[in-house]
């Protein structure tokens, strides 16, 4: 019996496998563990595009690359998907799918399915996606009232005709599957002290979306851009329940001085982003640093430069962040790992940049925004704390503090003016060509980032601090790097996540001084391993990258690290 | 209330002889007579010489990047709709680098007033051509003179559904102000393009070229056609004074967007529910 | 010269039953009937559905990024004028994202062809509006539909000085064809904004709805008058399919350029005169 | 004697200090040794600016505080000026403007020059700078002859009058000058063995153009930003004798997407901006780096973040350009220091975008781009070295090599067709999702950094590699770090001015190992010695900082360098 039971549904854009996905992580999660991730084409039909659905024995958030159970819903994609098969792998589809040389000649366990021949019984083709559901849920042995429930409230908006024939595709793929196919429930391990009702199924797309209403974020602007766009449509969608106003703006310049416009009239902006759109906001974040007005930017990494790979997965825009914008300014960086992370640090966000009127950035990426998964239930903070100030007749909004931080009033509440300027500028804020103003303006600013680390976001340690080895990573492979060290029995092993990237606190460099460290990261020129280096002077022993625009699976972590090990 | 309240007289960095300081002139006037309460006003400009102006007034300014005023001034106006906003500017900051800004936040009607400065040339980087300098005008950068077909802004706008488009001269300082009464007025986004001698960089498109080349529009004008409205704003020699356009009927960007449709509460005096959000996660999965 | 030297039909990412189809179909024909020579072309695109068509000629193309299509394709033309240029995109490349380059190359009147697929829609994010789209047109990001005027290229093109702007929809291919070998033909910038359903996300401007809200000009139809253009170009329902205005005579931005006026030699071929620089080092100081 | 004589001119824009400092700095170069700089205010009329001219026993660049000769135009500058005056300061104005109580006090030596009025008996207000520059020449001993040359040269085109005129004030001033104030010709140390010929007055703006002249430039986009547009109104005027054609366009963003446009059709572009419009550019600086189309970017850099001091200097912009544009993908930085690096490097920045098909940078500064000084004549390369090829009808753009360099052909010469793709692409240029073809692409571009390290433009060092304590530096603080070294005794100290900045060869490691490094940069966070740390895993001991908005000058260096060594 394997850990884990990884699915793959493999066929091509709008094929509709993205709801048979949505549909079947719902129903599994009401008895297991799992968790499920995507791999798509930057097309909006045909191509080849494959979801991972994968039953876990413990919370997961990961890639694995061995398939168990392979649905094909056309035959296009088994070249691709060749290396992921192995002798066990069951093969379900079209008969005529099912008879490549190459299955044949392997000797694979095959179903063959006549979806499409279902489908038609059921009212046409539309029902090809809902059959194959219903001939997994047989073969998963789940719930089948469950799933005929989601199918209702799915589509009882479109009419009875379409709830009814959806429903009938679903009897219709369990039928036939429950009746021709072995049931595989044996093979999937049952959870220990698995409760569903403390766990919730989203993405990483909605965690962050969460997480920013939760941290009072009420506007958002931003240029639709793969794989960012969700939290701007996850967030324009609940905006009417929760008063935000979401913006298409016409580019993403204009995205990022509309939220900072919104930030200086008392709202709290959100712009989301990848990495074209974070390069097109360049100058708006020197001029958050200069003004001292907050932002917060979500970045869904993708591989790059330019258009790259639009709709995969990479972490190659740390470095950019790390000095984006012209001129020096303090920031703050933040990357969730779990979905747990995605709600509390974006949440998070909101917070540290109403406090240090700085831009705080959000790194995600493909993988993490587009995956499913179980988050643990938590209790949110009571109320977004605020930081804005009601001003006084002789208000200064950048007056001289100790902390480098001024209090930040809001035109219209008070009885000062608040005066912003990109220019150097006084207390007053007023243009200055002063010199000794300058030094003491720009040494304000600086000397923020001391203060952020007041508020530093902990990073994550799992195992031992005495450890010889340390892996460190950031952002989506905290699911994959975890899961992976649960399997295997290292000991002087010990994994760090940050959540924080910047600014980081010197005590890291203390802890791992004479370590061992090895950093794993989903780009090619080790952008953390850099970070460490030039802000804490640490040295990465190791560093194990990817870059063909697929995460890290389970699979490589455990090859690369023996590479690396040996 | 005093027109002094606008006023921040200190250390003015526009050359002897500008358009901008009658521009300012005018601006103050304006708002003065429109016992408009500072506290509730807020300039947003970019950068430039003519962007400066919120440096000379005492009021809330977000002077932020050459290019950019508009995307400030359209989200602080409909996060808080009962601020005044201006927008505020030269030719090359509206029409050159932020163009994109220019097209699309006349297509939303957002409620701010627009105020560019014509002065036909770059003046802060010292006199390069503009989108707006004529064919022919020399520079140190264009020495052979300019190339490029001059924008037109009011025309533009008004093909991109501006329901206000006025222009006016700095040296007729009254009629400005009245420009600027009426635009801020205007329910929805009002475009005055000022038209502005530039003494430093201009030497040909000077006060006395401008007193040549323009003419108010006669008292029965008819602003409410779009038809007169198309031809007046072709016309160039002379240049047509007064409001060329306005249309009144058009919603606003802020009266449209769904967070106001039902409740008119302003944004930021609005409370987030933390309990519903609470909810989106403890829903059963 | 066979059409067959501008075919590469490998795996083409476009949804079936889609516009591009069509256009691709009419420019393949436009470039065949006009006996191009496919070395002596450049595609330059951005970003987007329609922005791929380069992948699928056998020519040089540059696909670039979104929005900026044109300042690579102004390029171009202007180091060698001997290359026919020809930018196309989608609407969301051209008059979203790309806006500011829309207007101040209209203005240069560069010698390119501007092909724009206009679905209203943007394509390749799965269907958000576009600047085009509908007042009210719902998608999932514009739930309770979209708010502002939409954008009217061919109206803001006139106004910006364009001397050729015309309409074509995909489902008339052939005449789509005459439209792009006009517009290859015309000296100066040349836009064409052609209609094109996308099935995937725009399900209210289908082919039906075009076929319903469009119609040819009559051959009548004269062309080279701007105030008829003006009011024309203002129809929308049902929208003017053809040429809406051309005007001959206009210089281009390359024969106005200081280095062309008098040489004609493009310039990739001109030899630098290296001891002339060095001469700049040399004289007495 | 001293070493140098610092005459400083006080007024307000709008009075022509720039002229004077035109003719008196080549009139001076007739005999001396002479350098220039500015201090300008972000404005066009009033305000305070001040020129300085120097005097000085070797070719310099650099910048002194301490004034020994102030010509005051207007008053308004003296408390700006106050801690650069000295005892033995002579000051030259109008009579009013020296009864300053603080003058009186100090018992400076004061000569009355009544320049408006003798500017009106010589036509008028228009001509007083003249008058300054004949009471100047008068007082330098310079060649009068020689500056009514100039007067002619420059005033020809203004008609008879207007040199008349001027001829008029610049004799009025001399000869009351002559009759009025005692030379201080003596004080003036003979430059041993200079020989005028040898050397050409140019400011750093003319060297980056010249160099980009001999670089074969012929291409140029961009939009006006200080301390940038010099240069492109330089190559402009000089565009129709060699055939450059420069464009202003609407943006920077177009800028830069015409430079690759021109590059990819056969010309060689060029953009020049500063930290705003070079935040501007970071997507198109990606494209570049994806499609491998060469670009040349000079960055003028001056004080940020946003729109900061525009008109003063900084150099803080290097760590944008180090991690410019979003994804991975190499480049090229370089930075003059000297005015014949600004010709050889410009130059060389040209053929290296060529060669590897990177973006390359050029980092200058205010202080640089503005100031005057005598460059040492140099032969330039007989013709620009030229890699495009001419495409047979197999081309592939982008086919595989060792060096992962592909062959550049251009559009309509030869057989094939050039296809350039920023998203991922195969070597044919065709988009692609391949995994593997994206691995090699990414591998292809990044190892280009290697390659480009076989044509790395040395480092300059001065002093003995023995040395303990080493001083390194980049861009404009070369000048000021060289002349302090060259006026002080210090032994077991060398110097080294780095002239490319990335990538950099792992010899230096090796050679820096076990010294004691001081890095002075004119920036707050010492983003140099944090590329060396990143780069070469060099920790760089000092780091001596100047981020007021002024450039180092000698008095600071010598002060700061006494405070760090301590
Ligand atoms: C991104 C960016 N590009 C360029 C500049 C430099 N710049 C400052 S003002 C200006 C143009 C000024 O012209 P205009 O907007 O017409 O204003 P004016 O000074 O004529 O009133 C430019 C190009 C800048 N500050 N930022
Ligand atoms: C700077 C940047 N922002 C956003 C995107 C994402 N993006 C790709 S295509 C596209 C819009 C597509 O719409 P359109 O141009 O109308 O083309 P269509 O797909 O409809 O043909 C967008 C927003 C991008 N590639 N680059
Ligand atoms: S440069 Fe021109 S526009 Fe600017 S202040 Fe001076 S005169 Fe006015
Ligand atoms: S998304 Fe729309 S425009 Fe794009 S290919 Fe599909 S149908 Fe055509
Ligand atoms: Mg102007
Ligand atoms: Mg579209």
């Amino acid at each position: 019996m394997k850990n884990s039971f990884c699915i793959v549904i493999s066929g091509e854009a709008g094929q509709g496998i993205q709801t048979i996905e949505e549909f079947l992580v719902r129903a599994i999660a009401k008895n297991h563990f799992v968790c499920s991730s995507k791999d798509i084409m930057s097309r909006i039909r045909g191509g080849n595009n494959t979801t991972e659905i994968r039953i876990t024995s413990q919370q997961s958030f990961a890639y694995e690359e061995t398939i168990d159970l392979l649905f094909l819903l056309n035959d296009h994609a088994i070249e691709r998907l060749w290396q992921r098969i192995q002798p066990h792998t069951i093969i379900l589809g079209e008969k005529e799918f099912l008879a490549h040389p190459q299955i044949l000649k392997r000797g694979l366990t095959v179903y063959p399915i006549p979806f499409s021949e279902l489908a038609k019984a059921s009212g046409g083709k539309l029902f090809e996606n809902t059959v194959v559901v219903g001939v997994l849920t047989a073969v998963l042995e789940l719930n089948i009232e469950f799933l005929k429930q989601q199918l209702r409230d799915k589509f009882k908006t479109k009419g009875q005709d379409i709830v009814a024939n959806n429903e009938n595709a679903l009897q219709l793929g369990y039928t036939f599957a429950h009746e021709n196919i072995p049931s595989i429930g044996d093979d999937i391990e049952s959870p220990i002290l698995y409760d569903p009702s403390e766990y919730k199924v989203i993405d990483g797309t909605e965690a962050v979306g969460i997480g920013a209403l939760a941290g009072g974020c009420n506007y958002v602007a931003s240029y639709p851009m793969s794989p960012s766009t969700g939290v701007l449509v996850y967030l324009s969608q609940k905006g009417q329940q929760f008063d935000v106003l979401v913006e298409q703006s016409e580019d993403e310049i204009a995205a990022l001085n509309m939220v900072l416009g919104a930030w200086y009239a008392g709202a709290r902006g959100l712009a989301t982003t990848s990495g074209g759109g974070l390069a097109l906001m360049q100058e708006a974040i020197s001029l958050s640093g200069m003004t001292e007005t907050p932002c917060v930017i979500h970045v869904a990494q993708r591989p790059g430069p330019a258009t790259g790979l639009p709709t995969r997965t990479e972490q190659a825009d740390l470095s950019l962040v790390q000095y984006a914008g012209h001129g020096e300014f303090p920031r703050i960086i933040l990357s969730p790992g779990s979905l747990e992370d995605g709600v509390l640090l974006t949440q998070r966000a909101f917070t540290l940049a109403d406090r240090y009127q700085v831009p705080v950035f959000l790194l995600t990426d493909q993988f993490y925004t587009d995956s499913l998964g179980l988050m643990k239930k938590m209790t949110l903070p009571a109320e977004p704390e605020s930081f804005v100030v009601k001003s006084e007749s002789d208000y200064q909004r950048y007056c001289l503090s100790e902390d480098g931080i001024s209090p930040r009033g809001i035109p219209g509440w008070g009885e000062g003016f608040v005066k912003v300027d990109s220019d150097e500028h006084t207390e007053e804020g007023l243009i200055t060509e002063s010199f000794t103003v300058r030094v003491a303006m720009n040494e304000k600013r600086l000397k923020k980032r001391e203060s952020i680390l007041n508020d530093y976001v902990t990073e994550e340690w799992i195992g031992n601090t005495n450890a010889k080895h340390i892996i460190i990573s950031w952002g989506s492979t905290y699911g994959v790097i975890k899961e992976w060290l649960a399997s295997t029995t290292l000991d002087d092993v010990t994994y760090i996540h940050l959540k924080q990237l910047l600014p980081l606190p010197e005590r890291l460099q203390r802890e791992l001084k004479e370590k061992t460290i090895i950093c794993i990261e989903n780009n090619a020129t080790g952008q953390l391993a850099n970070l460490l280096k030039v802000e804490l002077n640490i040295t990465v022993t190791h560093r194990i990258n990817k870059y063909n625009g697929a995460p890290f699976s389970l699979e490589d972590i455990l090859q690369k690290w023996n590479e690396v090990m040996q | 209330m005093s027109t002094y309240e606008y006023r921040n007289d200190e250390n003015v960095a526009w050359c002897p002889g500008c358009g901008n300081y009658a521009i300012r002139e005018a601006l103050i006037d304006a708002l003065s007579k429109l016992h408009m309460d500072p506290h509730q006003l807020v300039v947003s400009s970019g950068i430039g010489q003519a962007a400066k102006m919120p440096q000379y007034l005492e009021t809330n300014y977000f002077n932020g990047l050459h290019g950019r005023a508009l995307p400030v001034a359209c989200a602080i106006k409909s996060v808080n709709p009962e601020l005044t906003v201006i927008a505020e500017g030269g030719d090359g900051d509206m029409y050159g680098e932020g163009g994109n800004h220019l097209i699309h936040n006349i297509r939303r009607n957002i409620d701010i007033t627009h105020i560019v400065h014509n002065n036909m040339v770059y003046g802060l980087t010292k006199g390069q051509a503009s989108p707006t300098s004529s064919i022919g005008f020399t520079t140190p950068l264009q020495e052979q003179g300019v190339i490029n077909e001059p924008f037109n802004p009011l025309l533009v706008a008004l093909s991109l559904g501006a329901t206000f488009i006025a222009r006016g001269f700095s040296g007729y300082q009254e009629h400005l102000s009245e420009l600027i009464q009426k635009a801020i007025l205007h329910p929805g986004y009002a475009l005055i393009d000022v038209m502005q001698p530039c003494p430093s960089f201009n030497k040909i498109n000077n006060f006395a070229w401008y007193k040549k080349h323009t003419y108010m529009l006669e008292q029965a004008y008819k602003k409410d056609s779009l038809a007169v409205a198309f031809t007046k704003a072709q016309e160039h020699d002379p240049y047509p004074l007064g409001i060329l356009y306005r249309h009144i009927g058009r919603p606003t960007f802020e009266a449209c967007l769904p967070i106001y449709k039902e409740n008119k509460t302003i944004l930021i005096h609005r409370k987030r529910n933390q309990k519903d959000v609470q909810s989106l996660i403890d829903y059963p999965s």
